[in-house]
């Protein structure tokens, strides 16, 4: 609703621009270098699982709830997981409150391929009754602060969530939310590292400025074992099957970095 | 009915006020009252867009506050809730008496409040967080607004109700304070309570109303005297 | 959609400020004193209870609809009531066909609130089979005419609307809605009484004119026992302990005499 | 089959048709077609905004029709229905012959109908009050509209169904008229019946049509001779 | 979104007016003459019956999905058909994606009460268990081209894609869509006719350009035994009784003609 | 696993392009890849209402995918989908980079795709189809844009999946892709797959582009030699 206006945004364009065509960024980060990430878990109270992730100025809250639901009648004997995102207006004056917009959606939508295709949760342990009952997983993405590159901290806050989550105790139809009994049965920790493409340069978690002009974003997901588990290209520009190739290797390398931070 | 965590019937929960806790923001806070948190971020004041929502004699301030999904137990379901839109409009009336809205016409200023974790006391808790955040943000106030919630249990008064407590009070009645100006400007209650009682749980709300004041100007003073 | 453009609204303001600067109103009124008030009974056909409540030229239908449905979660063996209200558009050109707004829902809200919390209904006796079956009270307001102070007519007429109600007929899992048994379990009638403040006075009843001039409404509302159940303030004005004292006071007076129009 | 109330085949529900009946209408009325009860207010004609809905050629003319929830013995939900969105276009489309939009391009008239009450025949009552309100408030009309359906029932042309009458009925056809030019605005018909019987059936509705329109007539009388 | 400017539709209209006052239309055809009319069964491999129908440039398809559901709490023991309408915006830059609009509100409820009232379908065949579970046909209307006279189009599709539905097979609980067991019970072939008025003449099967100067159409429907099961009169202008009878005894003719291109 | 329909593991489902199917369209097309088919249809470019939807720097290009609701198994319920929503906008960002969209700024082109019928591979038959249609209504185009996915089942790659096979692959991956530059617009996947089969399947893809490539053409050569 509330808005700035776009002063010195063509300017701002032409310097990042100029910068790239030399490999510089204007947070003088090397082209695969992160900005500083910090990962918090178990923050907040009511939730069966939760983490805090800030990259930069990016900050991400995600809080796993659990409850109990039928299954889908293709998968009688699988657990239920559903990624949401909002862009609460807090973090953002881009932001509105209302329906999910498309990014939110994409986000919300990346994430959840990320974990549930690669086989992250294992679903078949959270059957309670085939068929009928099934437990039911909430994953939900809280954006607190805007400044680049959601998509890594997203999925990074999402895993460290899902990776210390606790199951409420089950006792005949009633979840005491009280007592915790075991964990998640969560297999893999992926990781999800974001490219962005400035003028001809590749440079890893761009920032807010340089998501304003970049033209095109790759995000790759790995699993612990180093297989690609998600790929999304955002974004209008092109890319070449080379550029694939060399981001993808870089992303590897980066991958095994972030993973160590989920414990 | 003993408190929880040992807290006497007019004391507050533990309270953390903090300013500038986003970045993006023009100003923000985070406000917690024992387990419950909320985070308010201010926008503005701009130029408003769509023209349509502009006011021709003082400027748009919009409010909207919202619960997180893991903020509860029970999950809460994003989107409206008849509760929320209720929230959004008391909210607002309590904060517009402390703002020069007729200033500046034809601008809005964006207020929005996210609930992160919910113990009774969101919406005191909400405009505790928006205050600071209108205040952070360098908007020109006349006080800030203070807000805490009283009620009644076993026959003694318990300022800022928490949990179960809410459960059995037998009134639950928020307020919202100007303490420069002796001013309320958030007033509800329901319940079943004489009208004697009800002058006692406004003199209780107001002095924890007090004490919140000054938590709020320190988090304002720590910002801003650290930078 | 349609409305009129607001001609002398600010010759109109300076005018009721002047009149209330001397305690004096725009309709010869006290400033404690009512408009009119007609209230009639069992007014709609298909309703369970309903009750018409003229209060000057505003002018409010409450229908009560009684159905079967499940108790919530938490409280299983009590019936549900839930309040609705719906600004039609027939009442006011401010009011538009679509969902309910921040105003209709305060004001539902608020009744709902005031008949809730102070144990109006005797929940427990409308439960049919704990954590299954309970009554399910439905209470929807209908304003035919906007013309100030909606609050007090709309409280006046549900309370009516439910002190007449009779429950129909349950027939093994059928209701039989052609054959009414008996009375809906009601205790109280709380009575809710509304000021507004122009300038530094506060005048009861608002009509239309003085609440587009007002800076501040506050309605308390009573039971039988004078206790208070409810308490709303509206507007962006602010309050003093004393005006608070004062309003409540006055209000305990003018309740028992409306509570009398109940019948 | 025996009519209710001992009724006639082709006899009219008691009607009752009051004009004037919402204050802060520009024009207003309330029909009464036995237990079947509509109100309609009309608002305009006024500036239409916003502006985007404007028409260059023509008043805009809205209408709502809307069923309040105790309408009936199963509560009506709030909230938009295809069965509404139908009801409000024939409605648009029944009232508009009566008038001169053309004289007045870029307003608006709003035309509210309320269902308080239904025992079949909503639409048709809510097109009477319609048109007795659009007269009420002085807008100049052609003629006024009015509107009745008509069913067979056990070989028996019935006028004005009514309650049950519509669940046995071989066919439910609504019509609206303008009596002044045998004109005939609105029309909708299922059910299964031979052509021949269409035509009776219609000549049977166009009597309904003219009594009706004498009690819209009184009624307008009434409400203005009397101020 | 994406609109013509209306140049020369003033013009367009005065010319059309010009034409009717002699009798004659735009495109040559005679007053009762439809433009030439396909009809292909069939035509969809995920539907559990289907039909295209083309007249002239209109292209309409009705896919129907057969399921289980419950039956109407008024009506237990009978099937549940629910016709739907989308006006795609593939169809015409005058059709928006978003919630159906009231035109396609009232196709839809036109062809859904023309199939409905008249008993077309036999729904008391559709029950499989009284009161809990029936067969539920879905008759989703589809318009691929809008050239005028959807409404023919539509309801001769449907009528078409019903006639040559057949069932899933029903095991236990589940349907198998892979094999089909019997045809859907469908009894009558109802055809609709649909009329538009320009200046003082009545035309049948109005193309675009008839329908945008049109004042009034009145469509009417037939079953097999010439009885009238549906009458719809559209638009503003108004109709005597002398001109309802004449298309009737016109509609029942043309009706005759169109139900042999069912098979 | 042997390939439904004795299909080999790099050949492509039976495909009808076909230019110009939508009469009322300024271009339009229908692409079946085996039992898939999309219909799509482009209106513009044209000046864009209401404005302030218009572009300062350049066209808007609005991009609707809807399934219809018979075109899968289990009906589809009509309204926005968070899975539509995604494809609308994967969809725009695919066919952008071929359109010279700076060169009109303030109008827009709306691109409307149905799927009539659904057995994998939905999205990159939107794709195909839309591009067609571009060029059906005249719009300059760097390109074409063509698009089809690709998996891996026991151990084999498999060009334009279909039915089941989606079921079993190891990773679903599609692409869109512009030959003539061999620019991809379009990348997603998910699954499971080490980093060197990444390559070999994108290799795969391109190679099933280029077929499709050919395809578009000659549907297009068809519809305008013709005529």
């Amino acid at each position: 609703m509330v808005g700035k206006v776009g002063d010195g945004v063509i300017l701002q364009k032409q310097y990042l621009l100029n910068l790239a065509s030399k490999g510089e960024r204007i947070d003088k980060r090397k082209p695969d270098e992160y900005r500083k990430i910090v990962v918090e878990k178990d923050v907040l109270g009511k939730a069966e699982g939760s983490a805090r992730v800030k990259i930069g100025e990016t900050e991400v809250i995600v809080g796993v709830k659990i409850d109990i639901g039928e299954p889908y009648p293709d998968k009688p004997d699988d657990g239920v997981m559903i990624v949401g995102a909002e862009f609460s207006p807090v973090a953002s004056p881009r932001f509105e409150a209302g329906p999910p917009d498309e990014n939110a959606i994409e986000l919300a939508r990346v994430v959840d391929r990320g974990i549930r295709e690669s086989g992250v949760i294992d679903t078949k342990k959270l059957c309670i009754k085939k068929g009928e009952r099934v437990w039911l997983v909430n994953v939900d993405i809280h954006i607190l602060n805007h400044s680049g590159n959601l998509m890594d901290a997203a999925a990074l806050a999402a895993v460290t969530a899902l990776w210390n989550s606790k199951m409420p105790e089950l006792k005949g139809d009633k979840l005491n939310y009280e007592k915790k009994t075991k964990k998640l049965p969560v297999k893999f920790k992926p990781i999800t590292i974001t490219f962005a493409r400035i003028g001809e340069s590749l440079f890893t978690d761009p920032n807010l400025d340089e998501e304003n002009v970049m033209d095109m974003r790759l995000s790759v997901a790995f699993k612990d074992d180093d297989n690609v588990c998600a790929l999304q290209k955002g974004g209008i520009g092109t890319l070449s099957l080379e550029e694939i190739e060399k981001m993808i290797e870089t992303a590897i390398k980066k991958s095994k970095e972030m993973r160590k931070l989920i414990a | 009915m003993k408190r929880l965590n040992g807290r006497k019937p007019g004391e507050l929960r533990p309270v953390v006020v903090k300013a500038g806790v986003i970045e993006q923001a023009d100003g923000s806070a985070l406000v917690s009252m024992g387990k419950t948190t909320a985070v308010a971020a201010v926008y503005g004041p701009a130029i408003l867009h769509p023209r349509r929502l502009q006011l021709s004699d003082r400027t748009f301030l919009k409010t909207v506050y919202a619960m997180a999904p893991f903020s509860t137990t029970e999950r809460v379901r994003p989107g409206r809730s008849r509760r929320g839109t209720e929230i959004c409009m008391v909210t607002r009336h309590a904060l517009e008496p402390a703002l020069f809205l007729e200033e500046n016409p034809k601008a809005g200023i964006g207020v929005y409040i996210d609930i992160l974790q919910a113990d009774s006391g969101t919406r005191t808790a909400g405009i505790n967080a928006a205050s600071v955040a209108l205040a952070d943000a360098g908007i020109s106030m006349r006080d800030l607004v203070t807000s805490v919630a009283v009620g009644k249990v076993d026959g003694e008064y318990f300022l800022d109700l928490e949990g179960e407590e809410e459960d059995v009070t037998k009134c639950d009645l928020p307020i919202a304070y100007m303490p420069r100006g002796k001013k309320i400007t958030l007033l509800q209650m329901d319940g079943d309570m004489p009208a004697k009682d009800i002058k006692e749980l406004l003199n209780l709300a107001v002095k924890g109303c007090e004490i919140l004041y000054e938590k709020q100007k320190q988090a304002l003073k720590e910002r801003w005297l650290v930078k």
